[in-house]
């Protein structure tokens, strides 16, 4: 009963991120035109332009192998099993053990490889620089990432979202300025990771800014649509990690019934809608940054993530 | 006690003596080739047959544990030397490097060299011995000579030169163990018997034993090559005939180290004498350091391996004098060993100049390319003389270093690092003999690798397997030398 | 035996140091051919007194080898080359003769302290004949190497042998001396015709005919 | 028993390499030769898998009556032995199979036959002796026949230089086993494992032998900084020589330190742990660094042989680190971690020179900046090529994945530690090891992009044709390991189980029957992984993601020119090369750690000559402890030089200052 009821949660959790995550990519742009004094585009766009492209043929460069078609359906679908894998509204997922934390982020990689080798696939120079840029920010990006996954596994003595979740819930926790560090650092690398300002620049398409718009130069239709789509469920991902881990409240336990989980859906919108508009503001306040500096950026991440290790040890120890 | 045994011992003595007078009068080259080889087959026939058949201790002639498996050695390498040179003296004429007159001379003073060296091996009486020795250098010194281009003269001058105050030395620490004897065992040839001076020398006078071993062994060292008495060894080996260095390194050398072996039996055996180990150990040692940086530097490929004998012989050395029954008999087995490869070595590196018409090394490139099987035989030498595995070397090596490091380590790292750098000199070189692009005269070579691989064989033979009765006969011996 | 005896076979033995110390002295060709001569003779003597002493007529063989090789054939021949030659008169030493004194006077003094421990119980050959023995060999081999001339090398050679036999004399009945003594001369007098033979002029390393050295091993 | 089946495969392989000097001449030979060593190699394969599943009843000992006269030749099959053996005579069949394609393009079989099963037989050796004696016999005898194959091409620029490096650091690397050995053994030379064991040595001489140990076998597996000859030495071998040296021959090494370190040492020291963590992290991401400058192929995969091997010993520091506090679970999970990804990493790596190989033979060519497009020519040797980057990548759902995740998993126990210093420095490791993860899978982009995706950029390339199908069958059995080793690796777990038992004095929980095959080497509500499930929802996705576009979307196909922001088709000199791939990383990490300097040479305006960029490193490793070493050596032997040219009268001065020198101290002693 369980088990069917887990399975249950796991499908309309997949459901869920993928029918949400072109909204919320619409939401905060939305919110950043608002702050830039403009209209913006309606909350659906995001939506209407990925029906267009499924709509379009493909225009597929001569030189393009096998590794370039495949590459989307895999980027996708591996994004979309890591988004389905993080209780955003109610724990006990049915595959939720089949990957902690550091999986999830590896799941993440293999989709960015195989992004940046469909970025050489063509054989033009602007795939080869959105490639090595996203390698190396990738490369960054991750040693932060891991401290970050330290300090909470120091705390909650597991890499499983899950748990982690419920004992940062529990109360003996309570508030730590490590915690607060690596929620600093877990943002950085969102940001970096999402490409988003002020490492990348996702509306950017001047040559030498763009790093995962670079990549995709050559994609079109169905494929580019599944590429954006996969973004979008990237970006959400990380937003709802952020959410699960540092804002655990009212996420549904599995059992609870419909209403806990018709709340904990809610209270995960919400979530998200404070999350989008926090990235949109700090977005339109920051300038983007040239690719050399990322380093310093996400070296700064790491060094957090690394303090938020060491005063954890120290309190633990006191 | 057997009539058969002192048969024997006396054939050992008088075939070469005998085909030595034969030799030199004897005309025709080729038959006194053969006369030669066979000559020295029958002696090593003779000497193989000392294993079961031991007469007892005369005052002059003795086989006991200790020499009978150098005379066996010695006798077969004498042998395959003899063979190699046959085809190697042969191209000598073709090129008139050698005249007639001048092979008969060589043919004789080959089996005498045999003579002296065996009967310095065979001998019980020290005075005998030195007399011995003394004839195996002079003979040498002519053949070293026997080329008479100025270098060749140069370098029996020098041999000449510092092995007449060897030998000088050598007689004055003989009469000094005399003098330490007589006083005990009183006067007359008891005095001089070497199997009476191990049992009564702990009744001996330290001090004058002490003086005694300290000028046999600078005069014996000076022909087994120790730093700083080796002057002479490098050219030696470089001008004479290849088949000499042969017999130079593989047993002249032994010899001397053998008779330096008897009187530190003596020495140990004498509670108030000091201690031979740490002069042999520093002597050894400073050999072996000196001879592995000599190596870089080298061009001439048989000086080359000329100074790898003196390293060779620098670590047996330091092995007796570290002493202990592990390296004692590692030493006694890297003997034998070092003899037999490093005699395969010159038979290989003699095919090799002659067939390129030079010992300058910066022309000979490419052998396994040109060459392959005095390419190949070259690599197997040098790796078996570097102590890699599967040839005996490595064991010996092995123990010695082994167990020197669990004693002190600050001996063991010197030595090994110093090994290190001469397997680095050699490896240097064979990586510009053996291997790149082939350089010069490609023609084939004509000469029996019979005696090159036998010798090679036998030495990867034991470091895989060795005999029991070897082994019991180095442990009985590495007993006796403490 | 009596005391006597020993006194004398001193005797002769100090006399050899002596005659060694005038051999460094010399600095003239001639003078230290004679020199050696004397040097040759002294031996033979003490050999002979020794022969007369231990009741060994072989070591007269020995006696008379050395009187008549050493002290008569060797000179003349030595003389003939020195004429052959032309070796200029003077001996020119790597260091001053003073100094080459003093050293020897070092090596007399090292080779007795080294001497001393030596009880007496050691033999007939006592401390003190073993330390003349010991440092007429040293002052031949200081001579050796503090002379660049051929002939006088082969002279400190020649005198290291004499030490030897002296020691070897010296120690009662025993046995090969003679035949030692013999093997000795053949080493000698092949060091002579050597230097005869390859016409070695300045020192040991250099033949008239090439410069030799050059062909010592490789150029650096 | 099983021990004898495996020493007569090894008498086999022997005999087999001494009738390869014949057979090399002939044209049946190579085959010959390659199948005998795979029929050899699959049988002790076949005995090794058997006695580590099945265990007691097929370990054992004895001993020949070779070697050390006294002593004999011991042989000892343990759990330990068994593994090794395993990854060993993996590598060997599969290098045998793919010999036999590969062998018809070698044009001297006679260098490379005679001494393939000897390298063979040697490394079985070293896996099997239980003798000091004996493993370093076959140890150094693994080095010379390692380097004979190295040398088998020597006439090609730099493989001469490349194999006497290797011989020499070998032979240093032997000599210092030799000291520990001798320092284990005593005085006394009781070289037998068991004696030792018997007689541990105190703390002074553990730490000694420590420090020997992983300089001995470390200059062997490429820990830094006693790397430098791998890169060079294994790339000159024939490929699947290189598949062997890199992907086995390094884990015979590692051998070598565990079975020292873990079984002959005793109960190790804390700090010990913290040196060999911290050596293997400074490896890993050294290696990698180096890794992501090169351009020549099967250089780039020693270099990433280096990478793994740092891997590999962080999680031997863990244990050890573990051990020594201990804590027995943790110290199995890290051993299992470090013995797992020693597995990974043979297969892996032996696929990827395997791939490497077929381009070298279709394109005579290792310079990937050569390369290009091969996916198009060869697109199954681009398909294993891939498999094997990804898992060596460590992407789910392949197994470098599953090595590495347990390897932060006992990283992440690492709290747990007593000591501070562990405390700060394995989070500090756990970083290097992300680094060296990452930047591993920008390395491989690269390789793979550059190599296979893209435009040719040569001839060479553009005519390429796919290799033979021995050499494919090799590959995509090894991919295939990849995959199941990565979505089932509960399994090979358990099968580490008993190895870790005897090691570490404990295991982790049996793997196998937990459900769904999940693995959870702690607690479920600690970590969890399960590569099945994975594999499984990622595939029904995708599947579900192309049902649906191709039911519901368009799926019209246009080909055209790549559209490349509108620039006219451009040459193929324009594509990135693996130089500006790596360039970004090279701005970051090269200029510190190899002094990386470009210099652009812009001409004038009008001035119609190429602009030209130059990028010049440093190896600093080598400059600061190579150099000086050769320098001192050639110093030295220049000044003893001068001793070969002195006067005899010189020479006699020697003799006489020697006696007169000894004299004194004759003197004086009395």
């Amino acid at each position: 009963m369980a088990l069917v009821l887990n399975l249950l949660v796991q499908i309309a959790q997949m459901a869920l991120v993928l029918a949400i995550a072109p909204l919320f990519t619409g939401y905060v742009r939305k919110v950043k035109a608002h702050l830039l004094r403009r209209q913006g585009p309606p909350l659906v766009q995001p939506y209407r332009e990925l029906l267009r492209l499924l709509r379009k043929d493909v225009v597929l460069a001569n030189t393009a192998s096998w590794v370039f078609r495949v590459a989307p359906y895999l980027i996708f679908a591996t994004t979309w099993v890591a988004a389905s894998l993080i209780p955003t509204f109610a724990t006990g997922l049915i595959f939720s053990y089949a990957a902690d934390m550091i999986a999830i982020v590896a799941l993440l990689g293999s989709a960015r490889f195989m992004l940046a080798l469909a970025g050489l696939d063509v054989g033009t120079s602007f795939g080869g620089i959105g490639s090595s840029r996203e390698m190396l920010i990738a490369s960054l990006a991750e040693p932060a990432m891991l401290m970050v996954v330290f300090t909470l596994s120091l705390l909650a003595g597991s890499t499983q979202l899950s748990s982690i979740a419920a004992s940062l819930q529990a109360s003996d926790v309570g508030l730590r300025f490590s915690l607060a560090l690596a929620l600093i650092g877990l943002t950085m690398v969102a940001i970096a990771e999402n490409s988003r300002i002020p490492v990348d620049n996702p509306a950017t398409h001047l040559e030498l800014t763009m790093v995962h718009e670079a990549m995709i130069l050559e994609y079109s239709g169905r494929h580019l649509a599944l590429i954006e789509a996969a973004a979008s469920l990237k970006l959400l991902l990380y937003v709802s990690v952020i959410a699960c881990v540092f804002f655990p409240w009212g996420i549904a336990v599995s059992g609870q019934g419909l209403v806990a989980y018709l709340g904990g859906v809610g209270v995960y919108v919400l979530k998200l809608a404070a999350a989008g508009f926090l990235l949109a503001v700090f977005e339109t306040a920051t300038a983007k940054m040239r690719v050399f500096r990322v380093p310093d950026f996400l070296g700064a991440a790491l060094m957090l993530g690394f303090l938020a290790a060491l005063l954890l040890f120290v309190t633990m120890a006191g | 006690m057997s009539g058969g045994g002192s048969f024997f011992v006396g054939a050992v003595l008088i075939i070469p003596a005998v085909s030595a007078g034969l030799l030199a009068v004897l005309p025709d080259n080729r038959a006194t080739a053969r006369l030669n080889a066979l000559a020295a087959f029958l002696t090593f026939v003779a000497a193989t047959v000392l294993f079961w058949e031991r007469p007892a201790a005369g005052h002059f002639l003795i086989v006991d544990d200790l020499n009978v498996v150098f005379i066996v050695l010695s006798t077969f390498v004498g042998f395959t030397t003899s063979v190699f040179s046959g085809s190697y003296i042969a191209h000598e004429l073709e090129t008139g490097r050698l005249t007639p007159i001048y092979l008969r001379f060589y043919h004789a003073m080959y089996q005498t060299l045999m003579f002296a060296m065996n009967l310095a091996l065979l001998s019980n009486n020290v005075g005998l011995m030195w007399v011995a020795i003394e004839l195996a250098t002079l003979t040498t010194v002519l053949m070293v000579g026997i080329y008479r281009t100025p270098a060749a003269l140069e370098a029996a001058w020098k041999y000449f030169l510092l092995g007449s105050v060897g030998i000088a030395f050598a007689l004055f620490g003989t009469i000094l163990v005399y003098l330490a004897a007589h006083a005990v065992v009183g006067e007359g040839l008891d005095a001089m018997t070497w199997s009476v001076l191990v049992k009564r020398s702990p009744e001996f006078d330290p001090a004058l034993l002490n003086l005694a071993f300290l000028f046999l062994l600078l005069g014996y060292g000076t022909k087994v090559g120790l730093v700083p008495l080796h002057a002479w060894l490098p050219d030696a080996h470089a001008e004479g005939p290849t088949p000499i260095s042969a017999v130079l390194s593989g047993l002249l050398l032994n010899v001397a180290l053998f008779a330096v072996l008897r009187f530190k039996s003596v020495m140990s055996a004498n509670p108030g004498a000091f201690a031979p180990g740490p002069l042999m150990v520093s002597l050894g040692l400073l050999s072996v350091v000196f001879a592995s940086f000599m190596l870089y530097r080298r061009h001439d490929i048989k000086r080359m391996f000329g100074y790898s004998s003196i390293e060779h012989m620098g670590i047996i050395t330091f092995a007796f004098g570290m002493g202990g029954p592990l390296a004692n008999f590692a030493a006694l087995l890297h003997m034998t060993l070092h003899s037999l490869t490093k005699s395969g070595i010159f038979f290989c590196v003699g095919n090799i100049a002659q067939v390129k018409g030079t010992q300058n090394m910066r022309d000979i490139r490419g052998l396994t390319v040109s060459h392959p099987v005095l390419g190949w035989g070259l690599v197997l030498g040098v790796a078996a003389i570097a102590g890699l595995p599967p040839m005996g070397i490595f064991m010996t090596e092995f123990l010695i270093v082994s167990t020197t490091f669990a004693r002190s380590p600050l001996l063991a790292v010197t030595l090994g690092l110093s090994l290190l750098v001469a397997f680095g000199a050699l490896l240097l070189r064979l990586n510009g003999l053996a291997f790149g692009d082939p350089h010069g005269s490609r023609e084939p070579v004509r000469a029996s690798f019979v005696p090159m691989f036998a010798h090679f064989a036998l030495v990867i033979a034991a470091g895989i397997w060795l005999p029991p009765a070897l082994v019991a006969w180095f442990q009985h011996v590495a007993g006796l030398l403490r | 035996m009596d005391p006597l005896a020993l006194d004398v076979a001193h005797l002769f033995a100090g006399g050899l140091v002596l005659v060694s110390f005038m051999l460094l002295y010399q600095d003239r060709m001639t003078g230290l051919v004679n020199t050696f001569a004397l040097h040759a003779l002294v031996v033979s003597l003490s050999v002979a007194w020794q022969a007369h002493i231990q009741h060994a007529p072989h070591l007269y063989i020995t006696a008379a080898i050395a009187l008549i090789v050493k002290a008569i054939i060797i000179p003349l021949a030595l003389h003939r080359i020195i004429v052959q030659l032309g070796i200029h008169r003077t001996i020119e030493t790597v260091v001053g003769i003073g100094q080459t004194m003093l050293a020897g006077i070092g090596l007399v003094a090292l080779s007795i302290m080294v001497m001393l421990p030596i009880t007496a119980k050691a033999g007939t050959l006592t401390q003190q004949d073993l330390a003349f023995a010991l440092a007429v060999l040293l002052l031949g081999l200081l001579m050796m190497i503090s002379r660049r001339n051929a002939v006088s090398q082969v002279i400190g050679f020649m005198s290291i042998e004499n030490g030897l036999i002296l020691a070897a004399t010296g120690a009662k009945g025993m046995p090969l001396v003679v035949e030692i003594s013999v093997a000795f001369s053949i080493l000698i007098a092949l060091i002579v015709i050597g230097v005869f033979l390859f016409r070695i002029r300045e020192s040991f390393d250099t033949v008239d005919i090439h410069a030799l050295h050059e062909y010592r091993g490789e150029q650096p | 028993m099983a021990l004898e089946g495996l020493l007569w495969c090894i008498g086999g392989l022997l005999a087999t390499s001494m009738a390869a000097v014949p057979a090399a001449r002939l044209r049946a030979g190579s085959p010959m030769v390659y199948g005998a060593a795979l029929c050899l190699s699959v049988v002790a394969l076949g005995i090794a898998a058997a006695s580590l599943f099945i265990g007691h009843s097929l370990l054992g000992a004895l001993t020949l009556p070779v070697g050390l006269p006294w002593l004999g030749a011991h042989f000892r099959l343990d759990s330990l032995a068994a593994f090794f053996l395993v990854v060993v005579n993996l590598g060997a069949t599969t290098a045998s199979i793919y010999g036999i394609g590969y062998g018809r393009h070698e044009e001297t079989p006679g260098r490379v036959l005679p001494f393939f099963p000897a390298f063979l037989a040697a490394m079985n050796l070293v896996v099997l002796a239980d003798d000091a004696f004996t493993f370093l016999f076959a140890w150094e005898f693994m080095s010379l026949a390692s380097w004979a194959l190295v040398m088998a091409h020597h006439r090609r620029p730099g493989n001469a230089a490349a194999g006497y490096l290797y011989l020499i650091m070998a032979s240093f690397g032997t000599l210092a086993l030799l000291f520990a050995f001798g320092l284990l053994a005593g005085p006394a030379g009781g070289y037998a494992f068991d004696a030792i064991r018997a007689a541990p040595p105190g703390a002074g001489a553990a730490a000694a032998v420590l420090v020997l140990a992983l300089i001995g076998a470390g200059s062997k597996a490429g820990l830094v900084p006693l790397h430098v000859w791998l890169p060079l030495a294994h790339p000159a071998a024939p490929s699947h020589v290189s598949a062997l040296m890199s992907g086995v021959m390094t884990k015979v090494a590692v051998y070598g330190v565990v079975r020292i370190v873990f079984d002959l040492l005793g109960v190790p020291t804390w700090w010990a742990g913290a040196l060999v963590a911290l050596l293997g992290g400074v490896t890993a991401v050294m290696g990698v660094l180096h890794a992501l400058m090169e351009h020549d192929l099967k250089r780039l995969l020693a270099y990433h042989t280096v990478e793994n091997i740092g891997i590999i010993f962080i999680g031997l520091g863990l244990a050890l680190a573990f051990g020594a506090n201990g804590m027995r679970t943790a110290a199995a999970l890290a051993l299992t971690a470090a013995l797992f990804h020693v597995f990974n990493h043979s297969v892996f790596k032996s696929l990827l020179f395997f791939g490497s190989g077929a381009v070298l033979t279709a394109t005579g060519e290792r310079d990937m900046e050569h390369l290009g497009g091969l996916i198009h020519r060869m697109p199954l040797t681009a398909f294993a090529f891939l498999i094997g980057s990804a898992a060596i990548s460590a992407l789910p759902p392949f197994n470098g994945f599953v090595s590495e995740w347990l390897t932060f998993q006992a990283i992440l126990l690492s709290p747990g530690l007593p000591q501070w210093l562990l405390k700060f420095l394995v989070p500090a490791i756990g970083a290097l090891l992300a680094l060296s993860a990452a930047l591993a899978a920008a390395c491989f982009v690269k390789a793979f992009g550059v190599t296979f995706l893209g435009r040719p950029r040569t001839d060479a390339a553009r005519n390429a044709a796919e290799t033979d199908r021995w050499s494919l069958a090799t590959m995509f059995i090894l991919g295939a390991i990849c995959l199941v080793a990565g979505i089932l690796p509960g399994y090979f777990i358990d099968a580490l189980a008993p190895v870790a038992h005897v090691l570490a004095g404990a295991h982790l929980p049996r793997q196998g029957e937990l459900d769904w095959l999940t693995i959870i080497p702690v607690a479920q509500s600690r970590s969890s992984y399960n590569g099945l499930l994975l594999f499984l929802i990622i595939a029904l996705a995708a599947g579900l993601g192309v049902e649906v576009i191709h039911r519901w979307a368009s799926d019209e196909l246009r080909r055209s020119a790549p559209w490349d922001c509108g620039f006219p088709d451009s040459s193929p000199a324009t594509q990135y090369t693996a130089g500006s791939f790596s360039q970004p990383i090279r701005r970051v990490f090269g200029s510190v750690v190899f002094r990386a300097r470009e210099e652009v040479r812009m001409p004038p305006p009008g001035d119609l000559q190429a602009a030209q960029m130059h990028v010049r490193m440093r190896d600093l490793l080598w400059d600061a402890l190579y150099a000086p070493v050769t320098r001192l050596v050639g110093f030295v032997a220049d000044q003893l030089n001068k001793v070969q040219f002195l006067s005899i009268r010189a020479y006699l001065t020697l003799v006489f200052s020697a006696l007169v020198v000894l004299l004194m101290v004759l003197a004086v002693w009395h």
